[in-house]
């Protein structure tokens, strides 16, 4: 029986926005722990851009896989990694979720089948395109996500992704999250034509939605995935959004000049995805007070990992001899 | 023991491989039909899931063989020709060789990536390159360079029952080299080097195809009087130092044979090795008969030119032995 | 004024013919050589495909760029490259074209603007987009034409190609020969869709035409050349043609199984683009005896090219040490 | 002598040469803004016909630079962070290293390509990698690694002019570095070595980066009575074995700092010729400072530990130097 994607539910809804609300919490958190210089490299922030990855992510299992991008640290919280594990990551701690040895651009909980941020700009495709062929070997009806952003969208690797995952059907989401810049460069100087029209000619079902919208994303991308857990063949998922920091924290610090108007960002922070959350919330009849709950709770939640991993210990610099191999210690 | 082809001995062993663990994929360019016969009769015996043909598009297949080993499944993908690994050459560099440190661990790769190698055959240079120094200094991926069919059958199956990436390079052209393959299982270790010939004058390290060269070399030397000591390091990654220290601790002379260009090659870090841990042993400075830096010309006058051959070793050897009280 | 390529002339229509003649002597010459054990690598013959090299590169001149395949023969005498040096340098003598250090796979005359051949799939791409790039700062209305089979159609730089070439409004005009097979694949089980579909999503103009049929290729190639000359940006050209001959000369030597049918390899024969050539002059008029006198002509000619090949002496190992640099000396 | 700081330096640099020549076209992903500051400026002074951001495809950009240099032009191709080169590694190594010999010597390549390299600020494992050693056993392309601000100017010059491919490398994170720029017209040539200082006892050949953490610890080594030697390459293609083999004729001990993994690396390169070539002139072991074969972690305490330092080279020195008796 086909699910029926039209509307989640008021659990759903509170769901995902909890979820949103981690990403947003655990972010400021760590945008102002990078401006203290508390943290020992710049961090890209998905602030913004939350409703995309939670919305997707709400219908994925531990079983499903993603890959993910340098601006990795939402999809990872989406797919229930553990933020107090990612916190410790990017403070380069021992209990960090690698350990300290992948940082902010490479937060991965195999465990939650997060294969990763990557800090090679479409990296993503092909891990994710194997990872899609391992779930159609499997057969358990698993799918892969691949989140890229409008500027990955121009690697060649994803036309090369494409017609694989179209030959052999693979239950492939490449969900392109389109904020309208590629660093410092617009997407219209660096992107021919409508991203979404690159899967037609391999016969890729594409859809586009208000990335901001989280019900929105919810329901396309509940549609597509169960599709493709039907033996439908991978999908094209456009994310209409907007990333409102920086390219990287404190950008400002390197660039001579600013890049887009302080307008552009004002008018995407009016369609900040949280704040629509809440407009959902309550016309489901959920009261303001419910949801005040909601944000007191993540914002203990991550004020208690904050600490913790701010105490916690550094890692120990004799591990890293046996981090090349799994068994042969070569170096 | 059995005689087989290189070729045969690597299909031998992908059969026996892939009948054992059932999480092994191939994939690749033409790997049903097989150009250089090593991934032949593998489609029909194991099927579509398990044996499949690829487009061309190098720096996707390099990327899925990471997605498939981290999602559970053991690829072993086949580039065709070495060079083309330079064209998928991103996600061995900047994925499957750092993984596994970048996840903290979490991460294991169970990835073959195999290749034919080497000039010697006007191929001209883009089909005749020897990558394994790049491959060498990346970290985290063992390098097979295996030179006889016994040997191919040993380390291909260590590499695919491995949970580490490997490469593993087919010398280019010498398929149809028939050896001595052991019965029953086989398996050759990695980081274990072979002697090929005990001497007492001087150590020849060979690698992969330039092992046969060493050995014609070492006849020719015989003859002159000087018995060489042929080390055949077999794994690049990791490098057995000890065997190749323990023979210098003998014979105190040292030649290098790769057939790689020159400059930041196998023979370089094995000279730079023996510089380091083996100054105190060596009476002579320690000779690399290698690729100048050059690509492979087509001609076959010109190839010749610089690729390595038994004449070059003879005669460095020599050039290093009548040398000695010099230094 | 705009040209009309309704009809080649029955001048251009012989001249054609006689360069399709020169590829075909050519290379059945280089056919019979492998196989007697006279050619030091196997050769990859253009055999069959002729009608599309000669097509289009007839809209050709020097100063425009082409960049080549693996089975760049024909590419290169239908830019106008000197027969007896490409034998020559396929025979791996001094006179060679790359004085021996190519061969057959790197085939290449920069003086008039053939950059090679080349011997990894899709290699050109890239060279054949920098070359637009020059073109068109060059402003001169050069163009370049970038050769590719349909197995390249797969590698992820067409895409990034198109991309660039359409945003910067490059004259590229992207040739794909589709054969139906790379290596031993066919072209369904390696490509999803329509190759010609591609260019699509980059606002491209795309056509296809019968490759075997010389004046049709003429005719189109001529149109999307002559607005690439006035600034008309990139275009995508598919020619349905077809290699009669093995991917490589003696494959049969090396493959267990053969994996294409004889009906098929016959029916194509059936459609030569040698006699279709020969059909389309008769059409103008031209009397058979004309069309022996040319045949014979090059006949002569590729004779005496093979001869004086085979006659010339071996590329001096000397230079083997300055051939990595223009200028410094650092081997 | 002007004080500039290292990437003001490498922008005058551009400036300069792309006013003299008007077939310089330098492109790149988010040149015109300029993230690391080498470019700035150049946009709005030399327009967007000479100076263009790309979308994100470094596979297609470095084949890019390979057809417009065939064209005619001079290309200057800016790829962020080496890292990065390895995406649009394809053309680097089977078009740009090889053309000019595969053509009997017709295409003349004049391309720079341009990163930042190198670890030491906690940008992991795939913005620090140090890829030189690849670059250096490609052969046909030159291989520039500034150590300061004077060089960095002079070199970039010298690599625009070159009518041979050349990769032109900028230690990450140095940028902002004062060093002294000489006035005028300042080009620093290929394969010629710097001596940074002069010493008797030890030579140590420091590459990029290095050069710095080799001259604190010669201070270092100084206050205990040991006169170090500093050799800086300053290309690694070509590479001045001249100088350095002159110098250990001096010292007879070479020590050799390279933040480049270790397998394989230019430290092993010339390690491999002091073993060769210099063997006679030394009297002890040579030795590598070197990351060990890993890529970079992120969190400092992880990368402090293999990323080279001031105090791996006085205990290196140190312990040659007491040890020369017991070779
Ligand atoms: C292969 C590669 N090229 C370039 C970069 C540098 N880089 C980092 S992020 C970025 C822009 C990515 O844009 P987009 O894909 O739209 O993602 P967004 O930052 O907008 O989320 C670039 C060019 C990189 N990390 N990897
Ligand atoms: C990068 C790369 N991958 C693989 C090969 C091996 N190879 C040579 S030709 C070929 C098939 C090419 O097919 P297509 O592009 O259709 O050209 P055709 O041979 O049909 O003219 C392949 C896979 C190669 N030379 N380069
Ligand atoms: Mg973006
Ligand atoms: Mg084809």
């Amino acid at each position: 029986m086909r699910n029926d994607y039209q509307n989640p539910s008021q659990e759903t809804l509170l769901a995902m926005y909890e979820r949103m609300l981690v990403i947003r919490e655990t972010e400021e958190y760590l945008g102002a722990q990078f401006r203290a210089g508390e943290l020992p490299a710049g961090v890209h922030l998905y602030i913004g851009q939350e409703a995309s990855g939670v919305g997707i992510c709400a219908h994925l299992s531990d079983e499903d896989w993603i890959t993910s991008t340098h601006r990795g640290h939402g999809h990872f919280l989406a797919k229930g990694g553990d933020p107090y594990a990612m916190i410790a990551e990017i403070h380069a701690k021992a209990d960090g979720v690698c350990g300290g040895f992948g940082g902010t651009m490479h937060v991965a909980d195999l465990s939650r089948g997060i294969l990763g941020a990557n800090g090679i700009v479409g990296g993503g495709l092909g891990i994710a395109t194997g990872a899609a062929f391992a779930a159609k070997l499997d057969g358990k009806g698993k799918v892969a996500a691949c989140f890229f952003g409008d500027g990955a969208a121009n690697q060649g690797t994803l036309m090369e992704a494409m017609n694989v995952a179209s030959l052999w059907k693979l239950p492939l989401l490449l969900v392109c999250e389109h904020n309208g810049w590629s660093e410092f460069t617009r997407s219209e100087v660096a992107t021919s034509g409508n991203i979404l029209d690159r899967a037609q000619p391999f016969g890729i079902p594409a859809q586009e939605v208000d990335g901001n919208d989280v019900g929105a994303v919810w329901r396309v991308a509940g549609e597509m995935i169960e599709a493709m857990r039907n033996d439908g063949g991978p999908g094209l998922l456009l994310t209409h959004t907007y990333r409102t920091r920086g390219h990287v924290e404190a950008e400002i610090n390197f660039l001579s000049q600013s890049y887009r108007s302080e307008e552009e960002v004002a008018s995407w922070e009016a369609r900040d995805p949280l704040d629509r959350a809440v407009a959902l919330l309550a016309e489901t009849g959920m009261a303001t007070e419910e949801i005040l709950v909601v944000r007191e709770r993540v914002k203990t939640l991550i004020d208690a990992a904050a600490a913790r991993a701010q105490a916690a210990p550094d890692p120990d610099p004799a591990l890293v001899k046996s981090m090349m191999f799994s068994e042969v210690d070569a170096w | 023991m059995a005689k087989r082809r290189f070729i045969q001995a690597i299909n031998d062993a992908m059969f026996e491989e892939m009948e054992r663990d059932p999480r092994i994929i191939l994939f690749g360019e033409d790997v049903e039909i097989s150009m250089f016969g090593d991934t032949k009769g593998l489609r029909d015996h194991f099927g579509p899931d398990r044996v499949r043909d690829t487009p061309i598009c190098e720096a996707l297949l390099t990327g899925m063989a990471v997605g498939m080993a981290a999602a559970g499944w053991r690829p072993v993908l086949h580039m065709m020709f070495s060079n083309f690994m330079y064209t998928g050459f991103d996600a061995i560099a900047n994925q499957m060789s750092k993984l596994h440190l970048m996840t903290g661990g979490q991460m294991k790769l169970p990835i073959t990536v195999m290749a034919g190698f080497g000039g010697g055959r006007s191929t001209a240079a883009q089909h005749s390159d020897c990558p394994y120094p790049l491959f060498m200094n990346l970290g985290g991926i063992n390098v097979a360079v295996p030179s006889n069919a016994g040997d191919a059958k040993g380390l291909f199956k260590t590499a695919v029952r491995s949970n580490d990436p490997a490469i593993f390079l087919e010398p280019g052209g010498r398929g149809g080299e028939l050896g001595e393959v052991p019965d029953g299982e086989h398996l050759v270790s990695f980081g274990k080097a072979a002697i090929r010939r005990e001497g007492r004058d001087v150590t020849i390290v060979a690698i992969g195809a330039m092992v046969k060269l060493a050995d014609q070399a070492a006849k020719a030397l015989a003859a002159n009087g000087v018995e060489a000591e042929i080390i055949d390091p077999r794994t690049l990654v990791p490098l057995d130092e000890e065997t190749i220290l323990a023979s210098i601790a003998k014979t105190r002379r040292l030649v290098i044979v790769d057939e790689a260009r020159d400059r930041c090659s196998a023979a370089s870090q094995i000279a730079a090795v023996a510089a380091d841990r083996g100054f105190g042993l060596l009476k002579a400075p320690v000779k690399r008969v290698t690729v100048p830096n050059v690509c492979m010309p087509y001609a076959p006058v010109l190839e010749r030119s610089v690729y390595p051959s038994s004449e070059r070793i003879v005669s460095t050897v020599l050039a290093l032995v009548s040398n000695q009280e010099a230094i």
